[in-house]
C-alpha cells in the first residue's frame, strides 16, 4: 500500500493548479536515460501480510525474553517498565524532530533537559549533552573534543586495552583522518598500570572503561592527576547501572565520561537503537559536540528550554563545527530519562545491587565447577569470566540447544589470550532459578 | 511566573520510587566500600508521577501526528504505526547483538534484505547499514573515498568539493575526515556552477560531496556533466541522500555515476524522527568502493546447502574503514524501513516521490507571486522562498513563529544559506490537498499581515504554551542542568 | 509493590492534620472482630516478576496468533490496523472515564459521536447509542425495550433458534424476572419461516439473526410487515462485518439491530472485552437505553458534544430507567470508530469481499472431501457447516495437536441434531495457503 | 465559528482510504445480487489523517493520565501501565473464547486464581467474573436472590429495600428484575435509618441493596445489625461494592453477612476507565448464594492427576440463574486486575485503602469550614460536601466548571441526591500530598470567588476548547448522528 492520500481529482487538479499536464513533466530534468528504472522489488504486500511475514522472521531467532540470557558485552538485558515503552511512543514525542522552533517542541526539550541533568548527577560532572549514536561514538567524539583542545597539537591517544573492542575500533575508524597515534591496546595484555606508563606531553587523551570490558571495576584513584600532570585529558567510560552503585568518574577527576544509556531501560533490539551519553566540566563546553538544551526565558519572563550554543554545530559553523552530528538518538535519551526517573535514586541503587550480588553469587557457584574457573581478583560488577573446560562455543552450543539458554560471550574472538574464556553477565533479569540452570548446563556442558 | 510543568526533579520527595524490585533472594556478597558513591542525585517519584509528567510535557510539542510539519529537508511524512509494531515483535527487540550468529538468522535475513533493496533502489553495488544517521553516513562515505585514493598510492588528495548550497553536515564532515573544503557556487538556476567546478578540479581532489535534488529542492540540471567532471580528475562524487523521497523509483544516483550516497530511514523510509533521532543513515556504495564498506555487513554464506534457506553470516570487506558504530547499526529502524518498503513495492515508492513532488509544486504555485521564489523552476520535493519583502520589517523568523498561530509548524528557516531569509518547504506526500490549502492560506493571510501589522509576526507566537524563547539570552546565561553542581567539581 | 506515593513524612503531617494519631483511627467505625482479617494471598511480585509470571500463562496458550485459526462462533479474526491499538491505548482515552463533563471530555464525546454516527451508516438505522457490554446483552435491552414500549402488556418474545446459543441465554437470564414466555428457539430444528409462523399479537418482539450462528445470510424480506401488522418490534442481530457487504436490516424494515463490534478490529482476548452495539429509529429513542451523545452549542455558539437524554437513565430515573446501564465499553466503541475510519467504505467491503471469497472457497474444498458434506443450499457469509465423518472433537483435536490448526465449532454442544457437524469460520486472516493446509488436514483426520 | 475538530465524516474524500488488504487469490464466488448493499456510508481517509484525528481529539480529554480526576464514587486511581503489557500478551489477546478448554488452560487458571483470590478478599464463598460492569454485577445479583427465593418455594418477596443514598443502578437494577423497589431514609449521621429499615422487613422482602462505605464516603455504623435485621426477615444482603477501595484488607463483606457484593475491578482494581468503559464486575456470594451464580465459572476439574498443574475446565453451578453475557466475562480485564493484585499481595492492596481513606480524610480537613460537610464524621475513601453557601449564588455545577480553569477534573456532582448540591469527592491513594493541597487550595480560592465574583463561576470554565456547553438545548435540538438519514427510513 501507500500512504499518501490522493485521489484522481486530486491529482487533476493540482496538475492543473501547476500547470502540467502530467505527473512525468514533473521529471523532465531528470535525465531521460536514466528514468524510471525498473527497480526489482518483492510486490507490495498489505500490512497484514507484511507483518506476518516479519512474525516469521522474528520467530525464528532465539531470543532473551524466550530463554534466560547470560550475554552482555555491551548491550544488557534490564527490567523497563512497561510505561517507559507507552510514553515514547506517544506521537507527540515519536513524531516531532529536533526541536529547532522551541515554542513548539517544549516536551522534546524539557524532557533532554532533564536527561542532561540526570546524565550529570550519574557521572557527577557538570555539563551533559542531548546524547550520540552510542557509546561507542560517544567515545570517538571524546577524542576528537581533546584533539582539539589540543588545537592538533597532540597526536596520541591511550586506550585501555580493556575497553570494549567494538569501542576501540569506532575510535580507530572515527580518527583515521587526523593523523593520531592509537597505543595502549596494541598489547592486549597490558595491565591499567603498564597502560598509563603510556601517558606522555603527546598524549591528548587517556580512556579507560570501568566496569571494563570484563566486567572488572578499575581503580582510578591517581589517574586524573597522572594525566594532568602532562596536560592530558582523562575520559572514562561507564555502564550507567553500575553508577547507581559506584563512585561517580566525575569524583575520581574525570574530564570526560562516556557511556552507552542502553542499560537504562532501553530494548536489547539487536544492537540498536542505543543512546550514547557524554558528560565533561563547564570549561569545556564549548568544545563538546552534539546539541545541547538550555534554560530560556519567554517574552512574558516564563521559563522555557530552547537548544543553545548552536555556535559549535555543523548547520552554523559548517566546516569549523565540533562535530559533523545531527540527528542524534533523541527518543533513546527519552526512553532512558523516563526509566531513571521512574526508578530513582532508589531503584537505580537496588537494580545495581541485584545485578552485584546476584552476579557474584552467580560466579562462585561456577568457580566450584570442576574444569572452570573464574577470576575473581579484581572486584566486578554484573559480569566476570570464567575459564571453561571446552572452546566456548561448544559450550554456548549446549548451553542454546540442549538447555535452552543464551551462553556468554567468547572472548577469544577479541583477546587470543583469552581464548577459552567466556564473559558471563547476571543482572536483575536472571532469577535464581536461571543462575542454577546455568550452573548445571555449564556443568553438563563441561563434563 | 507561572511555570508550564515542573521539572521532574521538582516533583520529587525523598523516599518515593517508581518500581519494585525482586529481592536478591541468593547470598548476597558484601560491597567493598571505598568504590561506592555516597549519593545518588535522582529524582524520587511514583509512576502515576511520571506518567502525567511526560504526558503533559508531550502534549507540548507539535508533531507529525497531530499536524502538518514542513519542515524543508527533513521529509517529515507520515510514520506508519505498523512499523512500530514491527520493531517490538519480541524476536527482533529481545534478541542480543552477541548472539551466535545462528540464532538470530531472523535478523540478519532481514538485515541482508534490506541491503538488497536498497542497493536496487540506489543502482550500488553494495550496501552498510550500520550509519546511525545521516551525517554518520556522510562520514562513512567521504572516509571511504579518502581510503580509496590512499589504497591507490594517490596520497596527494586532500580536497572535498562541496557547493554552497550544502547541508551543513557536508563541509563538518570533510573536516571530521581531516581533509580540506572548497566551496562551489551556485548558478543563476540553482545548479552547481559548472565553471567553478570544472576550476576546481584537479589530482588534489578527493571528490564532491553533493545533493540531488539540492537543497533549493532541484534537480541538478547537469547532473551527468558534473559527475563526469569529477570522475575525470580522478575524484569521486558522493550523494547526500537526504533528498531521496523525489526520486525513488524515478532515478537512481548510482546510475548517474555516484560512487556513495547515504539513505536517510528516518526521512525517506519513514522511520520516526523521536525528536531529533534516532535515525538511521545506510550508505550505498559502486563496486570500486565496495571493498571498503564499513565492517561487518550481511552475507550469504558459501556454506549455504543448495535447496536450502541461505545461512548469513557477517563478513567484513576486505578494506573496510572500519567499524563507525558498536554492533550492527540502529536495527530497530531497520525493522521499520524493511516493513516499510515491503508494503509499498517498486510501484509504491514511485507513487510516493511523484506524490511528493506534485504536493511541492502545487504548494508552489500558490505561493508564487506573494513569496518571492529566487531560484524558480519545477522543484522536486521542496522548495525554498524569501521569507521577507522589501515594504515589511519582517525577517522569515517572523513568519515561522506566525505560522504556529494558524497550527502549522514552520518550514526550515535560514537554510540554505544562499537564499536569504529562506523558507525551505517540504510538504511530503502524506499530506493532502486540502491540508496544503489551508496551509497556503495561511501563508498568504501572513504575507497580508507582514504588511498590514507586522507587530503582530514580530511578536508572534500568541497562541503557544511559551511566547517567543530569547535563544541569546540562554546562550549567554548557560543553564545547562538543573542539579547542584557536585562538591568535588567545586573543590 | 503499591503504587500510593506516600512518604513517612506525608503520613505523619497528613495524619496530624486530620487530628488523629494513628492510620488505625481511620477505621474505628469498622466493627473490631472483623477488621483487618489476614488475607490468604501469595505474597506481593515485582512487576517484572509478576509480568514474567503471567508471560510463562500467556504462552501455556495455543492461540490465533500461534497457529492458524478456522474458529468463528460469535468472535472473528481480523485484521486491525496497528494505529487501532496505538491510539487506544493513548492515556487521554484510557485514563478517562464516562464524559459527564463535556468541557473537559470532548474527545471521548465526539469519537462517540462518530461511533453513533458509523453504526447508523453500517445498519441503516437512525438512532444508535454508545453502547452495551456485548451483542448477546445488546439483544436482552431490545427485548426489554420491546417490553416496556408494550407497556408490560405483551409477554411474547419469538426468537429464531439460528440466534447465537449464547445470546438466546442471555435474553433468558435479563428476562427471568419479567414473566415473560421465549419461544421459537424451543425447538432447535425450526426453520425461520416457522418461527415467524409463531408471531402473534401477544407477541412483543421478534429477533433473527443474520449471518445467522451458522453463517447463513437469511431471507428478511417480509419479516418487518409481518410483525408490524401485528404490533410486534422487529428486531435483527447482525455481523458488522458482513454489513460491509450486505444490505442493512434497516432496509428491510427493522425497528432493532443489534450486534457485536469486536469484528471491527478488535482482539479475541478469549471473549471480551468487546463491544454491543444498538441502533433503532428515532421515535424509539426516548426508550432506548444506554448513553447517547448529541451535538451541543457552547457558550459562544460553537459546536461540541454532550450526553443527552439522560433523563431515560439510571442516573436520573432511578426505578423507572430504561436500564440500568452505567459503564460501558466505551473504550472499544471508540477503537472499532477508529477501525470503521481506517478502513472506511472501500476497506471494510474489501474486508467483507475477502470473507466471501475465502470462505467459498474453502468450503466448496472440503464439500470435495471424502465423508465430508457441506450445506450450501443458503448463501452463507465466512462461516459455514460442515458434516464431518468422526465426531467433531477428535477432528479438532487431530488439527490442533498433529498439525497445528485451530478447527471449527463443534455445533453438536448446542444443536443436538447437529451433532458431527462442525461450524467453520474463514476471513481475510487465512490465506489460500492456510485454506490448502486445512482441507488437507481435514482430509487426513477424516480418514 | 471555528471548529474544534472536524467529524471524521467531513475529512472524508471519495477515494481515500486508510488500509490495503490481500488479493482473494482464491477462485472468487459470485455475489448474490439481491443480497448486497447500494452503498456503505463510512469515511474515506488516509491513515495519517485518522491518525491526527483521533490524536487530537484525545487530547481534548482531561484523564487520570494528565492530572487529578477525583470523581466520588468512580475510583479514578493511577492504572498502571504494566497491566496493559499483560493484557496484550499475545496468549491473552489472540485467544479465541471457543477453543478447546485443554487449549487455553494459561486463561483458565488465571481466571481461578483471579475467582480465588476474590473470594479471599471478600469473603466468599464463591465468585462469577461474567458481568460486564457493576450494573451488571447487581442485576446479577439480585436475579440470584430472587432465584434463591423461588427455589425455597418462597414466591411472595418481590420487594427489595434500597436507601434513599444509593446508586441508581440499584433501583434500576431491581425495576430489571422485575422487583418493586422501597426506599429507606437515611439518619442524621449518614447511615441507612434503621427503625425505617426494621419496619420495612417482612416477608415480602427479597433483600436489601447496601452499598458499605455508602455513597457519602461514610462507613455504617450499624452495619451488623443492619445486616441481621435483613437476615431475620428472610431477606438476603446485596453489596454494591463500587466502594471497595476503602476496605480492601480492611474488612470483608462476607464476614459482615453480606450474601453478595459486586466488585468493579474498574475502580478498586485499577483496570482503566476507558472513558466510559469497558469495565468489569464480579460478584462474589455466600455459600447459600454459589449454586445460583451465573454459568459458567472456572474450576478443577476432577480428573486431575495428583502431582500434575490441576487440570481447569468450566462448569455451571446446578441452580444458575443463566449466562449474563456471551463468552466468559471482560476478560482482558481480568488480566489486568490479576496484574494488579499480583503486584501487591495482601499488605499492598490493604496500604491501598489505608490511604485512599487517608487521602479523603486529609482533603476534607483541608475543606471542613469552608464547604458545609453535612455528614461530618471520619469519612472513609471519599466524602461529600454541600456546593452552595447561602449568601453565594453559585451553585455545584459552576464550581464544577470552574476546577477545570484550575486544571483538574471537577468531582461528582448532584449525587447522592440527599446533599443539597452535593461534590463528592475521591482523590484515591494514588495521589500525592502535593497534589492534594493544590486541589484543595483551588477549592478554597474557588470559595472566596464564589462570593466575591460569583459570575466568574457561573460562565466558567474559561480555558477549555470549549465554553460550558448546552446541555439542555442538545436535549431539545437532538442531533445524535451526523449523517443523513437512509432513504428508506423516510419513505
Ligand atoms: C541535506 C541534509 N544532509 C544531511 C543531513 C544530516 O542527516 P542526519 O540528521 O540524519 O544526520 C540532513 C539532515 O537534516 C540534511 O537535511
Ligand atoms: C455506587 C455505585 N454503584 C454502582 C455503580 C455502577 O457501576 P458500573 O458503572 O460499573 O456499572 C457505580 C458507578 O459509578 C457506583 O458509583
Amino acid at each position: 500500500m501507500s500512504y499518501f492520500p490522493h485521489t484522481d481529482t486530486d491529482r487533476a487538479e493540482m496538475l492543473a493548479a501547476i500547470g502540467v499536464k502530467s505527473m512525468d513533466e514533473l521529471f523532465a530534468d531528470v535525465p531521460e536515460r536514466f528514468r524510471y528504472p525498473k527497480l526489482n522489488l518483492p510486490e507490495a504486500l498489505s500490512e497484514l501480510e507484511a507483518l506476518q511475514e516479519m512474525r516469521g522472521l522474528a520467530d525464528s531467532n532465539f531470543h532473551t525474553q524466550r530463554f534466560p540470557s547470560f550475554l552482555g558485552a555491551g548491550a544488557y538485558q534490564h527490567f523497563s517498565p512497561s510505561l517507559v515503552n507507552y510514553l515514547i511512543q506517544r506521537g507527540e514525542f515519536l513524531t516531532a524532530y529536533t526541536p529547532y522552533q522551541p515554542e513548539v517542541s517544549q516536551g522534546t526539550l524539557q524532557a533532554i533537559f532533564e536527561w542532561q541533568s540526570m546524565i550529570c548527577a550519574l557521572t557527577g560532572m557538570e555539563v551533559a549533552n542531548a546524547s550520540h549514536y552510542d557509546g561507542a561514538t560517544s567515545m570517538a567524539e571524546a577524542v576528537i573534543m581533546a584533539y582539539h583542545h589540543h588545537r592538533g597539537k597532540r597526536k596520541t591517544v591511550v586506550l585501555s586495552p580493556a575497553i570494549h573492542p567494538h569501542y576501540r575500533q569506532v575510535v580507530r575508524t572515527y580518527t583515521q583522518g587526523l593523523g593520531l597515534k592509537i597505543i595502549g591496546d596494541d598489547d592486549l595484555t597490558r595491565s591499567l598500570e603498564d597502560t598509563a606508563k603510556l601517558i606522555d606531553r603527546d598524549t591528548l587523551i587517556f580512556i579507560v572503561q570501568s566496569p571494563n570490558f570484563f566486567g572488572q571495576i578499575e581503580r582510578l584513584d591517581g589517574l586524573a592527576a597522572q594525566c594532568h600532570a602532562v596536560g592530558a585529558l582523562f575520559c572514562v567510560s561507564a555502564d550507567p547501572v553500575s553508577l547507581g552503585l559506584l563512585k561517580p568518574p566525575g569524583q575520581y577527576g574525570a574530564d570526560i565520561v562516556v557511556g552507552d544509556g542502553q542499560a537504562l531501560g532501553l530494548p536489547l533490539s539487536f544492537g540498536g537503537p542505543y543512546v550514547g551519553f557524554f558528560a565533561t566540566r563547564k570549561e569545556y563546553v564549548r568544545k563538546m559536540a552534539g546539541r545541547l538544551v538550555g534554560e530560556a526565558r519567554d517574552r512574558n519572563g516564563r521559563r522555557g528550554y530552547v537548544l543553545t550554543l548552536s555556535t559549535r554545530e555543523q548547520h552554523i559553523r559548517r566546516e569549523k563545527a565540533t562535530s559533523n552530528i545531527c540527528t542524534n538518538q533523541g527518543l533513546m535519551a527519552i526512553a532512558a530519562t523516563i526509566y531513571l526517573a521512574t526508578l530513582g535514586k532508589h531503584g537505580l541503587r537496588r537494580v545495581a545491587e541485584l545485578c552485584w550480588h546476584r552476579s557474584h553469587y552467580a560466579a562462585q557457584r561456577i568457580a566450584e565447577l570442576p574444569g572452570y574457573a573464574v577470576d575473581m581478583t579484581k572486584p566486578f560488577f554484573q559480569e566476570f569470566v570464567v575459564k571453561c573446560p571446552r572452546p566456548v562455543g561448544e559450550i554456548n552450543d549446549y548451553l542454546l540447544y540442549q538447555r535452552r539458554l543464551i551462553g556468554g560471550y567468547d572472548l577469544g574472538q577479541d583477546y587470543p589470550h583469552l581464548a577459552g574464556h567466556m564473559l558471563l553477565a547476571v543482572t536483575e533479569m536472571n532469577s535464581r532459578e536461571d543462575i542454577h540452570e546455568l550452573v548445571e548446563a555449564l556443568k553438563e556442558a563441561g563434563a | 511566573m507561572e511555570i508550564l510543568e515542573p521539572l521532574i526533579y521538582d516533583l520529587s520527595r525523598p523516599g518515593r520510587t517508581g518500581v519494585s524490585l525482586p529481592e536478591p533472594d541468593v547470598p548476597e556478597t558484601p560491597f567493598p566500600a571505598d568504590l561506592l558513591r555516597s549519593d545518588l542525585d535522582l529524582p524520587e517519584v511514583d509512576q502515576l508521577t511520571v506518567v502525567r509528567h511526560f504526558t503533559r510535557l508531550s502534549q507540548l510539542n507539535f508533531s507529525i501526528d497531530t499536524r502538518m510539519y514542513p519542515l524543508g529537508s527533513c521529509t517529515m511524512k507520515y510514520n506508519p504505526r505498523v512499523n512500530e509494531d514491527a520493531a517490538r515483535l519480541p524476536g527482533f527487540a529481545a534478541s542480543h547483538p552477541m548472539q551466535p550468529q545462528d540464532s538470530v538468522q531472523g535478523n540478519l535475513a532481514l538485515m541482508y534484505q534490506l541491503q538488497e533493496w536498497l542497493k536496487e533502489i540506489g543502482g550500488f553495488a553494495g550496501v552498510s547499514l550500520q550509519p546511525a544517521a545521516g551525517a554518520q553516513g556522510e562520514l562513512t562515505g567521504v572516509l571511504m573515498m579518502r581510503a580509496y585514493h590512499l589504497d591507490r598510492g594517490d596520497t596527494k588528495r586532500t580536497k572535498i568539493l562541496i557547493p554552497n548550497s550544502a547541508h551543513g553536515t557536508n563541509p563538518a564532515t570533510a573536516s571530521m575526515a581531516g581533509l580540506e573544503v572548497v566551496e562551489l557556487p551556485s548558478d543563476s538556476r540553482g545548479n552547481v556552477d559548472l565553471n567553478a567546478l570544472k576550476a576546481a578540479c584537479d589530482d588534489t581532489v578527493v571528490g564532491l560531496m553533493i545533493t540531488n535534488p539540492n537543497t533549493l529542492g532541484l534537480f541538478e540540471e547537469h547532473i551527468e556533466e558534473v559527475v563526469q567532471t569529477v570522475h575525470a580528475c580522478g575524484g569521486l562524487v558522493y550523494g547526500d541522500g537526504a533528498n531521496m523521497n523525489a526520486i525513488v523509483g524515478i532515478v537512481r544516483p548510482g546510475d548517474l555515476g555516484f560512487d556513495v550516497l547515504h539513505y536517510n530511514l528516518h526521512k525517506t523510509f519513514s522511520t520516526p524522527h523521536g525528536g531529533g533521532g534516532p535515525g538511521s543513515g545506510p550508505v550505498g556504495v559502486s563496486a570500486r568502493l565496495a571493498d571498503f564498506l564499513p565492517g561487518p555487513i550481511v552475507a550469504v554464506l558459501s556454506d549455504t546447502e543448495p535447496g536450502k534457506p541461505p545461512h548469513y553470516g557477517f563478513v567484513t570487506p576486505p578494506k573496510s574503514i572500519g567499524r563507525m558504530k558498536a554492533f550492527w547499526g540502529n536495527f530497530g529502524m531497520l525493522v521499520r524501513a524493511y516493513a516499510y518498503i515491503r508494503v509499498h513495492g517498486a510501484g509504491g515508492l514511485r507513487g510516493n516521490s511523484e506524490h511528493a513532488v506534485l504536493n511541492a509544486n502545487y504548494l508552489l504555485s500558490r505561493l508564487r507571486g506573494v513569496y518571492h521564489v529566487p531560484y524558480d523552476r519545477i522543484c522536486k520535493h521542496e522548495f525554498v522562498v524569501e521569507g521577507r519583502w522589501p515594504d515589511s520589517p519582517v525577517i522569515a523568523l517572523d513568519i515561522s513563529k506566525r505560522l504556529m498561530d494558524y497550527n502549522f509548524h514552520p518550514p526550515t528557516n535560514y537554510f540554505p544559506l544562499i537564499v536569504h531569509d529562506a523558507l525551505m518547504i517540504e510538504p511530503t506526500e502524506t499530506e493532502n490537498k486540502e491540508t496544503l490549502d489551508q496551509f497556503a492560506e495561511a501563508l498568504l493571510k501572513i504575507a497580508e499581515e507582514a504588511h498590514t501589522q507586522p507587530e503582530l509576526l514580530q511578536t508572534a507566537p500568541h497562541t503557544t504554551p511559551l511566547s517567543r524563547l530569547d535563544e541569546v539570552g540562554a546562550a549567554k546565561q548557560l543553564v545547562l542542568c538543573c542539579r547542584p553542581i557536585p562538591a568535588w567539581a567545586e573543590a
